[in-house]
């Protein structure tokens, strides 16, 4: 066998810290430690590893600080004692002397190795040192475990282990389990040193379990029977696979018991000590399986760990005090190892950090965020609200509906939300503006948008709201010659937000001021969603998308997309031309016959100065918010078609998305409690999405729009709509 | 009412908790925070926890392939919906590559965000750039262990995982079992609330999870992780049925073996014992 | 015309601050009197009276302190100099001298009077002390005008005034008006004073105005053209009758240069001196009438002050340095008076008491009061905000529901609000509960009632809100008996609550604990309105109301009302027995078959874990309010039938409230953006509502609900409900 | 645009105002906050104001019966609606009782009401025990004044009113003038709000009063009335169209006396020159 004996490899400890140990921890360092940072005892625990693969780490509870043993630990559990020490500073943390932390206690280890005390109370061979620094204030706490062992020279040597089953046939394998469940149990939980006493029948018969017991009957039954029994020395092993750390001083201690009991052959005998050791990994403890009751059969086992067995080599020359000294165990320890290695391998203190965990912004971003996956588990797969969250919205209108529509955008995970509005948040408006309290009626100078904006933020930190104060131009109000330059600063700035953002609400109280939003959405190509309100009538609607300019120019042109004019020669057989398109939605002003600028005398819905009852403005943002969610899971998105679902046939509409209809307009009235979905065809003279509106903004900007803002006419003469007065 | 509705009252959690505890000994009874302790249970009965549960994949690497095991029936709408276990989704199969860390820490950046919050998390993992007092400061300098050529360094085939604490507390307004989780990465440091995220199968409908405080832990660790108990008592009124169907006995005292049966099927990777 | 002479009795002026001189007066005394209390030179105004019962005051505004006289002042004004003396305490203003302060002023005048100054400069007649503190942290401002006239001893005589008219004609009284508007502009606005020349014709002519001229002409115009011409001295009178204040200057102004201007007669000219004292009321000024267009002809004339004439008898005896002395004035002047009186008649300072103004929740107060008034206007007289905002409003439940509906509430002027809820603000409520903030998150402790009760104090500080952390015992959750005494004091509670509030709402995410609400609505008589979500559908619905008490007990015995019984032997003619009343509608759980014990199993709409389209709750919520508001103006109010609009004839419905249809059951789908009402009766059996349960409630109390609460088929069996599984 | 919409330019407004002035010279312009003044009108020509003009009875007096003089066309709808002023109802007639005081003060405390915030007002009217440093503190204690036989005391015949500061500001937005009312009572308190709302017709659908900050006065005075512009280009333009169909020329000069005979329909009782 020692020929094929290697150097003996033992998977080290993982310590592991429980937050709730830290918090304990804390907790103790405030109202009892104070600034002493001298030793506490602690306990440890770990478990026999049971999977094939992953080590039982040493787990310190909150729990550790429980005096008495291993009172409330579990009976699956092996508690290890451990020395706290809890530096006062970082500064003192690193400067701690962690070699002579170490080797004292490695020192009180050996001691009870070489005075045998350690195989009567083997608890004492396994200890864990855990020096720590908490800093209370930045949630960080590091820490750095020890646990201490003795390197060996040379090093113990082992023949490649032996699945203890290829020795034991099941019901030794069970005798032995039930033999481990049943040694009693001692102040430190279920024992992780002990001892397997074995029968060896004749050549070629099985090992018989003979007898389980604890470490210090191990020296007795060695040799046993003449030479038929063997005895093994145990551990209730936390590695998978190797021999676990705990096993170093196992080994030590036994080979020190070995020279202590014959201190008179110790001598004499030869310098190798020989050992087999038992890495013990069973599942053992518990009233047995579970009852067949709760599932169909036995419980699919996992892939647990294996027991192995190693036949150990160790040379013990010199180790214990020379050739002959017996029974004072008063030899130098060999050198201590054991501080913990950190996850890049190298000697380190590692450090826990529940700042994020404490962070309550980076908390709430998380539960909105799982809210937000809630709802599409519910309707999985269908719903995309991470797409929803991703969507830059530009609220035209801080008002009733502007605060509302940016709530329910909140609600769906928005974070991008800009806010459009000039004015001051004024007395009456909290009541109503669910974004505004009091306090922003004081000195009424406080300006809607950016106090919208903050007050998103601070509903949800993560929003990354922002209030812009920004007047809309309107058609219809005369531009004075010193106003021209500020009047231009803001259509661009418009333009540059519509551009910067994929949806628009338009949610001002004022028919006109839609008017440059609704252009500049279809110019840009954006979703556009209005709400308007009346007394106690609402009007929710999307716009239409215009074709795409390089589309609606080959439509203008004659009818075939711009693409195949050029590919045709080229190829034979030119492609089938596409159908034709079916007319897109209208936007708001489509179904017009004036323009804009004639809303004074011309009341519809949202001229009406802001009197409605509170309910509506509710409904309908809403709704408009719902309805941009709807229309962004369709498969055309803003492009989807609308159908007004018959009466008699709800079902069976033409056009929806994962979510349901997509209407085009929804109207409502609280007068009735009713909801109606209807539909607005494109108006080829629409002053605000017509081509001829969008081409003129396009070839004269700013010019073009000067010319819709003084002019009373100049919309109804340019598209036409002039002539159907 | 168990048989009928499928729900505990709080006597009949204590004995099934004794059940579990008796055989699943990873199972331990817990006081918890004294003056969070509710009336209804014994004072050291309070809840149920078993540490340390190794958690190998993320839930999503399940997705596709292992649901076979798992019906659910009914409908989406407020019909007769319901769970049909015939096979908790538990085996856990041998993962070729390491638990993905560079996610790991990436997850937890996006949740931290924009806001720049972002510290410590698993962002170490990642290469310990983040300049949260990294370790490599903390590293042993002057000191050098004696060489230790018995000690196993890297490369020894041992896998680091996610661990979890999980616990189960009794819901007096569900009069259920609720199960709480509390999840550590590979290398020891509390998962974010993203990366708790990815353990929990999302492939089924019903499941509602929230992040909230433990209710018998103090605050200091932040937020747990808990399967929302509100369908619990539909399901379990479902499997108890259909193991009666089967012949079998279905009592209180087992109660939370087919509750942790079905829990697995919402957290499948988490490899505690039942 | 002596005998009929009387003394003449003047109106004394009134000063009025106007609130912008308050204004000006705190930044003056912030940024440059800062503790200087020297006499500061300012200006005030008066106009003359142009309405017959009121009196013009001398108003002092923010352009009291600008300098250069007149500039700025309306045409229309006649300017007064005066001095401020602004005191540093209260102390100061009460103890300044103010006899001594009056009587510096009256000498300054007696000496311009005496000198001949004042008639050349006849502002000096007319001047004014104003003495203040700003209280400028309280919004406190005192303040005391003084006009120093002088007390003659004799007091002047006039025989009673003639109107002006009486003697001038038409042409004449023109003829004046033009004349003095001609007057040139002074470096003090509007002439106070001036002189008019009359030419009297021979005896029987009417007197023609002959010049209307400074008042420095009227000595010399006094008795010319041979006792042909009269001259009169005029005052622009703020006073609309009596002689104004200013006038009291004037005449010994006048007495004094009469002696002054014929020193060597004054000795030998009589005591008495005689005057004639136009009172000039005209409003004189401007290009005149507007043009027709702006009207239907002339304006209505207000009912005018008219000019008054006085005969004024002075004794001067004495008072210009006894018999002889000319030149000089170095008499003494008679005794000072001028201290303005306080609202009690009585000499005293005043108060402007600005905090009311200034006070930021007494403003909100008023403006939310004033939108709920537009509300009125727009649809009066039917809308009955005042009754609507005077409901006192119990909602059980304070999340994502509650928040909204306590929103609306606040939106239809609602103050009583009581939230009631067990559970405490998590990191995922704000984003959709809308009366909470992220800080509400952080620490994981704050209850969700009191924080919202808060927010809405935040929102409105004078909302009467309340936060009640309490469970809602539910059916079908036993009760231990540890447990007893804390689920009665809740219930208890609870029945408290509703009898104390008007509207209950019952806004919890799980149907049994909409049980004992129900009940108690009930049993108490109670508008309860009920909202519950889905995925993206809700249901909103209003629960009938049961009869009352005596009538149930009535119907109950045999369907004629208790009163009837008693009174049917002592009548000869019963009167006919009411008509049989209608079924009234259901309870939310009118139409279950099962008790809500059930409910894990038997999930319906609200029993789901709240995860829904985040658009949904805002909608339920505000109709929720909405219903309640509609019902609350239907002639029957809770009482109130309702019925489902035929879709075809949707006006035809037969129960409106002024506010439209009152249905019963609103139910809404986001997935066809469509909402519907329906209508439930109410059953005989229901487990909550029905009067077996409230009848059993009122018998047992809480040892029924105890009996509800532990046993799950105790509800089912007492209702009978068991009988129909 | 002013035949045509009812609107007015900036210019329009400031000859309109010119004209105002120069007729009824009560009203002057005034320049305003310096920091407020705005750039299309000249800096001393930002707004028009009328001081002191007496009111001395309360629209709701005048509810029922004067009423005949203004026809309201047009529906509740969305129609065609709009007013039709034949008459102007401007007349005062004499009031027997003196202003109700009682009511002054009892109208105060509503809107102080339970916010305990009750402070001044018109409260001292009432009797003056409010406390707040009540007048009778300051009455000249020590000091007399001359008997003076020749000052009127009470019972002249005089009556004290509320008065009002009533300024015309150009809106912008909605092209056209804006009326905003500051008013103080008999004893010259500023009006509470609700003392304020006692001023304004009731009695038509289509008003709009809102309380804000004047646009051009310092905020230390409070919250101004002001009738919202948002119907007056409207009722201008209907205005302008029954004097043209008599006949009459309108012109943007003649604006605000038209204007003001509108406003007048608001706020009857106020009897300001037009
Ligand atoms: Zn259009
Ligand atoms: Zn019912």
């Amino acid at each position: 066998m020692a020929d094929r004996a290697d150097t003996l490899r033992f998977l080290p400890l993982s310590g592991a810290i429980d937050v709730s140990f830290l918090t304990e921890l804390g907790r103790r360092k405030l109202h009892e430690f104070k600034l002493s940072d001298a030793p506490v005892e602690i306990r440890g625990t770990f478990a026999p590893s049971n999977h094939h693969e992953v080590a039982s780490p040493l787990c310190v509870s909150a729990d550790a600080f429980d005096s008495g043993g291993a009172a409330g630990v579990p009976p699956s559990l092996c508690v290890v004692p451990g020395t706290l020490i809890n530096a006062n500073t970082l500064e003192d943390f690193k400067e701690w002397d962690k070699a002579e932390l170490l080797r004292k206690a490695a020192a009180a280890i050996w001691q009870d190795m070489c005075s045998g005390a350690a195989l009567a109370e083997p608890h004492r061979l396994c200890r864990f040192l855990l020096l720590t620094f908490a800093d209370l204030k930045t949630h960080k706490y590091y820490y750095w475990f020890a646990f201490p062992a003795f390197a060996l020279d040379p090093p113990p040597r082992a023949t490649p282990p032996a699945p203890l089953a290829s020795l034991l046939d099941a019901s030794q394998l069970d005798a032995l389990r039930r033999g481990y469940a049943a040694l009693p149990a001692s102040a430190h939980g279920r024992p992780a040193f002990f001892a397997v006493r074995l029968s060896c029948g004749s050549a070629g018969e099985p090992v018989q379990v003979a007898e389980v017991g604890p470490l210090s009957r191990w020296l007795e039954w060695r040799g046993g029977a003449g030479g038929r029994e063997q005895a093994w020395i145990a551990l209730c092993d936390p590695s998978p696979q190797h021999a676990g750390w705990p096993a170093r001083n196992l080994l030590l201690a036994a080979a020190a018991a070995l020279r202590e009991a014959s201190p008179a052959a110790a001598a004499g005998l030869p310098s190798e000590v020989r050992l087999t050791l038992l890495c013990f990994r069973e599942p053992v403890g518990g009233g047995g399986p579970p009852p067949a009751a709760a599932g169909e059969g036995p419980r699919e086992p996992k892939s647990a760990a294996a027991s192995t067995l190693y036949n150990v080599t160790m040379d013990v020359r010199g180790l214990f005090g020379g050739g002959g000294g017996g029974g004072g165990g008063t030899a130098a320890p060999p050198s201590a190892v054991g501080w913990e290695k950190n996850s890049s391998g190298r000697p380190g203190a590692r450090l826990m950090d529940l700042s994020a965990q404490m962070d309550p912004a980076a908390t709430a971003a998380a539960a909105v965020d799982l809210n937000i996956r809630l709802m599409r588990w519910r309707l999985m797969p269908a719903l995309e609200p991470e797409k929803v969250a991703a969507q830059r919205c530009l609220l035209i209108g801080a008002g009733t509906l502007g605060c509302a529509v940016a709530r329910c955008l909140l609600g769906w995970g928005v974070k991008a939300i800009t806010l459009v509005d000039s004015g001051n948040v004024s007395y009456s408006n909290p009541v109503r503006q669910s974004l505004f309290a009091h306090k922003d009626c004081i000195g009424g100078k406080t300006k809607k948008a950016p106090a919208a904006a903050e007050e998103l933020r601070r509903i949800f930190p993560g929003a990354e709201a922002r209030g812009v104060v920004m007047g809309i131009p309107m058609p219809g109000h005369p531009v004075g010659a010193a106003e021209v330059d500020g009047v231009r600063a803001d259509a661009e700035a418009l333009d540059e937000l519509v551009q910067q953002h994929d949806i628009v609400f338009l949610l001002t109280d004022t028919r006109e001021s839609r008017w440059l939003p609704t252009l500049l959405a279809a110019a840009r190509r954006k979703l556009a969603v209005t709400a308007a309100l009346g007394f106690d009538t609402f009007l929710v609607m999307r716009h239409g998308l215009p074709p795409p300019a390089e589309e609606a120019a080959a439509l203008g042109a004659g009818g075939l997309p711009a693409g195949y004019e050029q590919a045709a020669p080229a190829e034979a057989a030119a492609p089938p031309p596409p159908p034709p398109p079916r007319p897109r939605l209208g936007c708001y002003f489509c179904s017009d016959v004036v323009a804009p600028a004639n809303s004074m005398t011309r009341r519809t819905l949202d001229q009406q100065c802001t009197v409605s009852r509170p309910g509506l403005a509710m409904v309908a943002s809403a709704l408009a918010v719902e309805l941009a969610v709807t229309v962004l899971h369709h498969q055309h998105g803003a492009e989807a078609d609308a159908d007004v679902p018959a009466e008699a046939a709800r079902a069976a509409t033409c056009d929806e998305s994962p979510l349901g209809v997509v209407p085009h307009q929804i109207r409502g009235a609280l007068s009735f409690f009713r909801t109606d979905c209807m539909l607005g065809r494109a108006f080829g003279k629409c002053t605000a999405c017509s081509a001829t509106v969008t081409d003129a903004y396009a070839a004269r900007g700013f010019d073009f729009l000067l010319d819709a803002f003084n002019g009373g006419d100049y919309l109804e003469e340019l598209t036409g709509l002039a002539q159907m007065h | 009412q168990f048989l009928e509705k499928g729900v505990l009252t709080p006597d009949e959690f204590v004995e099934a908790g004794d059940q579990l505890v008796l055989r699943c000994p990873t199972w331990s009874w817990q006081a918890g925070e004294p003056d969070k302790a509710r009336p209804f249970l014994p004072p050291n009965k309070q809840y149920l926890v078993t540490r340390s549960v190794p958690c190998q994949r993320r839930a999503a690497s399940l997705a596709s392939g292992a649901d076979a095991e798992m019906l659910v029936d009914g409908d989406e709408g407020e019909g007769d919906e319901g769970w049909s276990l015939t096979h908790a989704n538990h085996k856990v199969e041998r993962q070729e590559e390491a638990p993905d860390m560079l996610a790991d820490a990436v997850a937890h950046m996006d949740v931290a965000g924009p806001s720049g919050a972002a510290a410590g998390g698993g962002s170490e993992d990642a290469g310990g750039a983040d300049g949260a007092a990294g370790e490599a400061e903390l590293e042993m300098g002057g000191m050098v262990e004696a060489d230790d050529p018995s000690a196993l360094g890297g490369g020894s085939g041992i896998v680091k995982t996610r661990t979890y604490d999980v616990t189960i507390t009794y819901d007096k307004y569900y009069q259920s079992g609720r199960v709480w989780l509390y999840g550590y990465s590979e290398s020891r440091q509390p998962l974010t609330q993203a990366q708790l995220l990815e353990d929990v199968s999302a492939d089924h409908a019903l499941k509602t999870v929230t992040l909230e405080s433990h209710p018998h832990i103090a605050e200091g660790a932040g937020l747990h992780m808990s399967i929302h108990p509100c369908k619990h008592a539909s399901v379990m009124h479902k499997l108890v049925a259909e193991l009666q169907s089967a012949g079998r006995e279905a009592k209180p005292p087992q109660y939370l073996f087919l509750f942790l049966k079905f829990i697995s099927s919402v957290i499948p990777t988490i490899e505690y014992d039942y």
